[in-house]
């Protein structure tokens, strides 16, 4: 429409946000721009900015891995039951890796061969995963885990001359790749053309079924090199890793802006909202604000990533014509089905 | 009309028996699973259908069948509600809350739940309706807001048994002819939710703006005023449901029905409710609730080691949604294979 | 040759070192005492942090509460973080996983905060002193004393316990385990451990799963409070009522009712508070240079009187109450 | 502008007065009068682009004008959305079929609108009754109660017919509802349309297939880029007359093959076979040649060509693409064999309507835009940019999504989007489905000229004219069997039409 929605894009706004909650956070709260805090800050969200890479590429082809947390479980739970066993800790990574990739076939086998929606599959396979976690390590808890490798996971131990951890600085290198080739690749724009339109994608001549198998592969794959960054990190393997984070991954997404019902976002966007999340927490957990209170801002921002578009763009349409009400602005843009 | 160019037709071939049939099919399956699962269960131990078994039965699905229900009817119109077990923990504290200490009847507390849910359910729809923004973020949204508001407001604090009035217990405890009351009001809310939404236009209404909402529009269906009403019946089945869970358990902390929200969501998808809207029945997502909390007693009773429940479970819930997939794309390509004119 | 578990060493030094005690020191005035539970809304965790909080105050000292509402290891964890960034004198925390909290409580320690652990212990390098609601051994082995004898040393019983993964539940049940393989239970069996994940909807489930399945059970112990309560309400309302005894670890005022009705003959419990005020003194004190974790140290508890230091950083309160009709309308809590 | 309305008769039935509509910067419609008078068929004709569908938007309420008045029965009306107009007994057929695709067609047709009983219950064996006596009227043979997925262009627009004749309507608005409709479908809803305005309703009519509009309508109102250019008596135009008013200029012929050399086989298919659609289909197309696939609606012509790319599995036979086989079910290896297939259902299966028009038409070919796989975005615009010259498209911006372009200029850009992969072999499903004349004409002359350099084309067309206009062959399919081979000199209406239809009427044989 106008000038307004065409630079006023949620990725950008979230983006000020984050800079935003930064300076004040630096301004006001004592101990918040630290460098040991904000490595520590940085480092909670190191897993879940590493699933949110796939997911924003799943998300973008109108998928959703609800399963990511289950894997990163059992990974977790595998990489302990097989340390526990005497394996070496450089066979447990490619094994846990290979299981992670393997899970995520799964999921897209079931979706493109089967053609069963993900929510509904991956729904499936959260359970499913998670009680294979369980049948593998049962009610045990491992923790000797080598400090040889637990210390590249620690926040303590950073990049030298800065302040960001080495899973940190792992999750921008991926960062970059992913942006490049969700945004300057062929493959990229086929995802985006699969999400907004599978149909056409596939008269297209895009390999639809491989790209989504590949997708669910990567993102299985990646939450489980996540399981096993949660176990160095925090020194230990439970079955009940890492429980609940999917929906954290999936807001902090869609908090970027990325559109749930595939075919736009960026992902410069998806990651701003999951520092956003990340920094917000931390800056908030400083002050004294209690937990319930950061729910219920997770909550209002989540709700306000996908009505200020709305209003922007409702206001600007106003104000080009002025008494025709938005909607019947909007009525011609085709819904994706 | 008095311009019919009447024609011969060619009969009309046999794709509509059949397409009959894959309707009430896809429900079946997930029936006779459900059957096929209480059998094996009651062959191996017959205490699982005693008279105690059945009521547990009936006792441990009720609340799930309820909002399982509401939400068919928000999925119905291609949105989803994440927020329902946030909202049942909430009305569920509020009213513990409201009525621990007094001697409030049990009718007062389901109208407080009712209530309650209600607005939720319309905040929810106003978002989503108004808003034109993607129901599964806003709700996710208002599970983190709901969920927040509840855990503030109760910040450890408990609801006991004791304080809660006996009118109000006795709603989840008493039975008339030896049926609990529970089971009974969920199929009483199926009931009449399956008939309003056949028999009735606006019923039908929420499958065509599901089916397409686009055409919903051009077809002058009102669809914000049907999605809102969706959201406010499933924010009201919520409520309900929160009510109950006060006059079942007695015992409520705040984040009761925690999670649910993903349990809610696949019931109804193995009920053989698209989520992709438009269709499934609200007595197939009963059924899938149903089916889902028995396979968490029948394995249990099947003494199945208690690391392996929840992966059985998760095989389970993939077989079912897989074979009902496969059902239907059989039927799908015999019906094309027959129904060419 | 890679790395495996038995090629690495990781050399635990006990953290209490290097100070000195000083038994005389005066309780320092003005310390900042932070309570890290579980999940800030469970009801219990709630008034032991209140009760340690109120005592803090006794010593003119502040106490707060901050907690994650999952309980969660990893979210604990952040929040351990911001409390070494807020230069808390001292951590009280009730540990979801007694490894993963351990990298940033090292952290704290190194920063010269003091750490507690209370209620769920924490690994035993990764605090100072670990204020236990009870012996562990004593709690495990007294829930079969008790059960055996409500059920005069004969049938078959079941755990039902919290989740697979909860440290407190799974070193009771590893002595309860144990006190049954002494000859005087040779009559009893324990035939199941199920977990109801301290949720109320599926602990009770899984209390009727129990009884559908072992129709010979004759009694249920439930080392949870969410466990306990769920399986008499169940019972209670059901045809076993009276034919199967529940026994285990709740509050009185969950409990009054089933206690009132006959469900439930008794049950234990530790009383919170003094848990609470007990964890504020010792941090207080090892805050204030009066102890430092090591074995043999004695501190003042307020008017809770004395305690020592036992093995490991081991503060024992006392043993559990028990509470049946007798005594339950005493308690509220 | 010449306005001749039959002066003092009766207040028109629905009017429109200076209406104006934009579309941010888009005029798609600047001071436009219409009068639809009871009894009367009026056409409206135009470009592609030109607003014909927003006009009728506007008419059925979607769209509130910007400026101007609707009149119903001479009383200034404003619609509140598309229930208003349709409560004040306007029915609309929209260019695209708007269906609920997991209902009934029983459903679809009475949506909001059906029979109840007591207690406001819906009626259901009303409705199915209703919707046989519109199907009986219509003469087709749907069941009521099938759901509307997977039935086929032609049978949506005929549901969405059916659902606007059951309406009883005083006026019915017409968006191409003949687009996707071969010529007996066509005449059987004429005659229908036909006797409803006998009854005395307006017709407001739009088509691309200037015969259809001289058959059926008196007047004509012509618009150009969303001017009112004249609203005429069609018995005092000529065809040409029409088009030059609709283009603004002489247009060539309207067939312009260019005879071509035919060179070796370029497209060769050999007893194919998709259970249940089609059955052993065999034919050659060769280099410089155009073969048309003909035959009834449903006959199977549009799922022989998708099996021929590969975005259907064939059942069994094989094709080859100059002597390579191909492997079956898979677009990608027919792509690389430089095979093009332009879908007949654009919305769906033509474009991504939300991308822009560039990324559209860079969508065919996302390996050769840049280098190592980076997209070189320069390169795609000019692609574009090329593109949209060559076609003559109607845009804004290139970075516009092709959602807001009008019907025929979306279709362009599907030709586009294929033609840019410089295929060997252009399969082309419905090419001028809503296409203007003007641009007909030009994508006419685009074929015949890429045919004459050596291109080989296969070309499924329900348009008649244009099968005859253009093919050096004919190949006519009946119920998913090759029932005919006809040359381009034995190919008359007659010929291929009997063959469509098998030697007696189709009823028959679909009863077999
Ligand atoms: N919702 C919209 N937003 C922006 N522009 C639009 C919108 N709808 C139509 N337009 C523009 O308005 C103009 C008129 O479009 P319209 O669909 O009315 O053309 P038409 O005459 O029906 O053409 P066709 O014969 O191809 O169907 C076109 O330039 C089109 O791009
Ligand atoms: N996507 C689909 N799913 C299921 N059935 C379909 C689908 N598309 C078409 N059909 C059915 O297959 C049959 C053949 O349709 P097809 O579109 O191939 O015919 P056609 O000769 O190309 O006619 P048209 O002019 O409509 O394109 C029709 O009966 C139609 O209902
Ligand atoms: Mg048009
Ligand atoms: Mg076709």
């Amino acid at each position: 429409m106008t000038t307004l929605t065409k630079y006023v894009r949620w990725d950008t706004v979230v983006t000020v946000l984050l800079v935003a909650v930064f300076l004040a956070g630096a301004g006001s709260t004592d101990g918040f721009a630290d460098t040991s805090n904000l490595s520590a800050a940085l480092d909670d969200t190191a897993e879940i900015a590493l699933i949110a890479l796939p997911m924003t590429l799943l998300v973008v082809a109108g998928q959703v891995d609800l399963s990511v947390a289950s894997m990163l479980g059992l990974s977790s739970a595998l990489a302990g039951a097989l340390w526990d066993a005497g394996w070496t800790f450089e066979l447990i990574v490619p094994v846990c890796l290979l299981v992670g990739a393997a899970g995520g076939v799964l999921n897209g086998w079931l979706v493109t061969r089967i053609g069963l929606p993900s929510l509904a599959v991956t729904i499936g396979t959260l359970t499913l995963y998670r009680g294979l976690a369980s049948v593998v390590l049962g009610d045990k808890a491992v923790a000797d885990f080598p400090d040889a490798y637990a210390k590249w996971a620690a926040y303590t131990r950073t990049v030298p001359g800065t302040f960001v951890p080495y899973p940190v600085a792992l999750f921008i290198v991926l960062a970059v790749i992913t942006a490049v080739v969700l945004h300057c690749t062929g493959f990229g724009r086929s995802l985006f053309a699969i999400g907004a339109q599978e149909d056409a994608a596939y008269f297209a001549g895009i390999r639809v079924k491989r790209v989504k198998i590949a997708l669910f592969a990567v993102s299985g794959l990646v939450a489980s090199f996540a399981g096993i960054v949660y176990t160095l990190r925090y020194g230990s393997a439970r079955a009940d890793n890492g429980i609940g984070l999917e929906l954290t991954v999936i807001a902090s997404v869609l908090l970027g802006g990325v559109d749930f019902d595939g075919g736009k976002g960026t992902l410069g966007g998806a990651v701003a909202g999951v520092l956003l999340i990340g920094l917000l927490g931390n800056l908030l957990t400083l002050n004294d604000v209690s937990n319930e209170v950061q729910v219920i801002v997770t909550g209002l921002l989540l709700i306000a990533s996908v009505l200020t578009p709305r209003v922007i763009s409702a206001v600007s349409a106003r104000r080009a014509t002025s008494d025709r009400p938005p909607d019947q602005t909007r009525i011609e843009r085709p819904s994706t089905s | 009309m008095t311009t019919t160019l009447d024609k011969p037709l060619p009969a009309p071939d046999s794709a509509r028996s059949l397409l009959d049939t894959v309707f009430r099919a896809r429900e079946l399956s997930i029936g006779g699973a459900l059957v096929l699962l209480i059998l094996c269960t009651w062959l191996t131990n017959h205490g699982f259908l005693d008279d105690q078994g059945i009521k547990d039965l009936l006792l441990n699905s009720s609340i799930l069948v309820l909002l399982a229900v509401g939400q068919s009817v928000v999925v119905i119109t291609r949105n989803i509600d994440l927020s329902v077990g946030s909202v049942t923990g909430l009305t569920a504290f509020a009213c513990g809350h409201f009525v621990s200490g007094t001697d409030h009847s049990a009718l007062t507390v389901v109208l407080l739940g009712l209530g309650l849910g209600v607005v939720c359910g319309l905040v929810s729809g106003a978002l989503v309706s108004f808003g034109r923004v993607p129901a599964l973020v806003v709700t996710l949204g208002m599970l983190y807001v709901v969920q927040g508001l509840d855990h503030a407001w109760a910040h450890g604090e408990q609801i006991n048994a004791v304080n809660v009035p006996d009118g109000v217990l006795s709603l989840g405890t008493g039975s008339v002819l030896g049926i609990p009351y529970l089971p009974l009001i969920s199929a009483a809310v199926l009931a009449g939710t399956a008939y309003y939404l056949r028999s009735y236009r606006s019923g039908r209404e929420l499958y065509a703006i599901g089916s397409s909402p686009e055409a919903a529009r051009l077809a002058g269906i009102p669809v914000r005023r049907r999605i809102l009403g969706a959201y406010a019946f499933s924010g009201a089945v919520a409520g309900f449901a929160g009510a109950l869970w006060l006059a079942r358990f007695g015992t409520v902390v705040a984040d009761a029905a925690n999670g649910w929200e993903l349990t809610v969501v696949s019931a109804v998808v193995v009920g053989g409710v698209a989520i992709t809207g438009g269709t499934g029945a609200v007595w197939g997502a009963a059924l899938g609730a149903l089916l889902l909390t028995t396979i968490g007693s029948a394995l249990v009773v099947l003494k199945v080691d208690s690391f392996w429940q929840q992966a059985i479970t998760g095989v389970l819930l993939l077989a079912a949604i897989t074979t009902d997939r496969i059902v239907q794309v059989r039927t799908t390509s015999a019906l094309r294979k027959r129904s060419r004119r | 040759s890679g790395t495996t578990k038995d090629s690495v060493k990781n050399d635990d030094k006990p953290a209490a070192s290097g100070q000195k005690a000083n038994p005389d020191a005066p309780l320092k005035k003005g310390l900042k005492l932070a309570f890290l539970p579980k999940q800030i809304n469970n009801p219990y965790e709630q008034i032991v942090d209140n009760a340690g909080i109120a005592a803090a105050k006794e010593f003119a000292s502040s106490g707060k509460e901050v907690g994650p509402s999952d309980a969660k290891a990893s979210s604990q964890v952040s929040y351990i973080n911001t409390l070494t960034q807020q230069r808390q004198n001292a951590i009280l925390i009730a540990a979801n996983d007694p490894n993963a909290v351990c990298g940033p409580l090292k952290q704290a320690m190194k920063q010269n905060i003091k750490v507690v652990a209370y209620d769920s212990d924490t690994a035993k390098d990764c605090r100072q002193i670990f204020i236990n609601q009870a012996s562990s051994e004593q709690i495990g082995r007294t829930q079969i004393q008790h059960i055996a004898q409500q059920l005069h040393y004969k049938g078959q019983i079941a755990i039902l316990s919290a989740t697979q993964n909860a440290t407190n539940q799974n070193t009771w049940i590893s002595y309860m385990k144990d006190e049954l393989k002494k000859p005087a239970y040779k009559n009893m069996k324990l035939v199941k451990v199920a977990y109801g994940d301290d949720d109320d909807q599926k602990s009770f489930q899984e209390t009727q799963g129990l009884l559908k399945a072992y129709p010979k059970l004759k009694g249920i112990i439930s080392p949870t409070t969410v466990g306990i309560a769920a399986a008499a309400r169940y019972i209670s309302a059901s045809s076993y009522k009276g034919k199967v005894v529940v026994n285990g670890l709740g509050t009185p005022n969950q409990m009054r009712k089933y206690v009132k009705d006959g469900t439930v003959a008794q049950f234990a419990l530790w009383d919170p508070k003094k848990l609470g005020k007990l964890a504020s003194y010792a941090a207080a004190a090892l805050a204030s240079g009066q102890i430092t974790g090591a074995e043999g140290e004695k501190f003042k508890a307020g008017d809770l009187g004395d305690y020592t230091v036992g093995k490991d950083g081991e503060v024992i309160l006392g043993p559990p109450t028990v509470f049946d009709k007798s005594n339950i309308d005493r308690f509220n809590f | 502008m010449t306005q001749s309305d039959p002066g003092a008769g009766p207040a028109p039935v629905l009017a429109l007065e200076d209406v104006s509509k934009s579309f941010g910067a888009v005029r798609a419609l600047q001071d436009v009068s219409l009068h639809l008078f009871a009894g009367e068929a009026h056409a409206l004709a135009g470009e592609n682009g030109a607003g014909k569908s927003t006009l009728i938007k506007t008419l059925a309420g979607v769209h509130r004008p910007d400026s101007g008045r609707i009149l119903l029965d001479g009383e200034p009306a404003e619609f509140h959305g598309p229930a208003g107009a349709r409560d004040a007994g306007v029915a609309v057929i929209y260019q695209e079929p708007t269906l609920f695709p997991d209902l009934s067609i029983a459903e679809n047709i009475f949506m909001g609108r059906q029979p109840r009983r007591s207690l406001r219950r819906i009626d259901r064996r009303a409705v199915l009754e209703a919707t046989a006596a519109l199907m009986r009227r219509l003469g087709v043979a749907l069941d009521p109660e099938r759901p509307a997925r997977g039935l086929s262009i032609a049978d949506q627009q005929i549901v969405e017919i059916a659902k606007a004749l059951s309406f009883d309507a005083r006026v019915l608005i017409m968006d191409e509802p003949t687009a996707a409709l071969t010529g007996s479908e066509a005449a059987r809803l004429f005659s229908v349309v036909e006797a409803l305005r006998g009854e005395g309703a307006a017709v407001l009519f739009i088509s691309h297939r200037l015969e259809e509009m001289f058959r059926l309508c008196r007047r004509v109102t012509i618009l150009r880029d969303g001017r009112l250019v004249a609203t005429e008596l069609l018995e005092e135009l000529t065809e040409d007359d029409l088009v030059r008013r609709m283009v603004g200029r002489d247009l060539g012929e309207l067939y312009p093959k260019q005879p071509a050399a035919l060179g070796e086989t370029a497209l060769s298919v050999s007893r194919l076979t998709r259970e249940g659609v089609f059955r052993d289909i065999s034919f050659d197309v060769r280099r410089g040649e155009i073969v048309a696939l003909a035959g009834l609606v449903g006959a199977g012509r549009s799922e022989v060509v998708q099996a021929v790319f590969g975005v259907d599995r064939a059942d069994a036979g094989e094709v080859t693409v100059n002597g390579r086989k191909l492997p079956p079910g898979s677009p990608t290896a027919a792509m690389d064999a430089g095979i093009a297939l332009v879908p007949e259902d654009r919305r769906q299966r033509g474009l991504v309507m939300e991308m822009s028009i560039e990324r559209n038409i860079g969508l065919t070919g996302l390996g050769s835009l840049g280098r190592a796989g980076l997209i070189r975005r320069t390169l795609e615009t000019a692609r574009a940019a090329d593109w949209a010259v060559r076609l003559q498209l109607k845009y804004g911006r290139l970075g516009d999504s092709v959602g807001v372009l009008s019907g025929g200029n979306q279709q362009k850009v599907v030709l586009a989007k294929w033609l840019a992969t410089e295929p060997g072999v252009l399969i082309v499903d419905e090419p001028t489905r809503g296409i203007d004349v003007g641009t007909k004409a030009e994508v006419h002359r685009l074929l015949s000229g890429l045919a004459a350099e050596g291109l080989a084309v296969l070309m499924v067309s329900s348009d008649l004219p244009e099968v005859l206009g253009m093919a050096d062959r004919v190949l006519v399919m009946r119920e998913g069997r090759l029932v005919a081979e006809i040359p381009r000199t034995g190919a008359t209406e007659e010929s291929v039409m009997a063959a469509a239809a098998g030697r007696g009427s189709t009823e028959e044989d679909a009863a077999a």
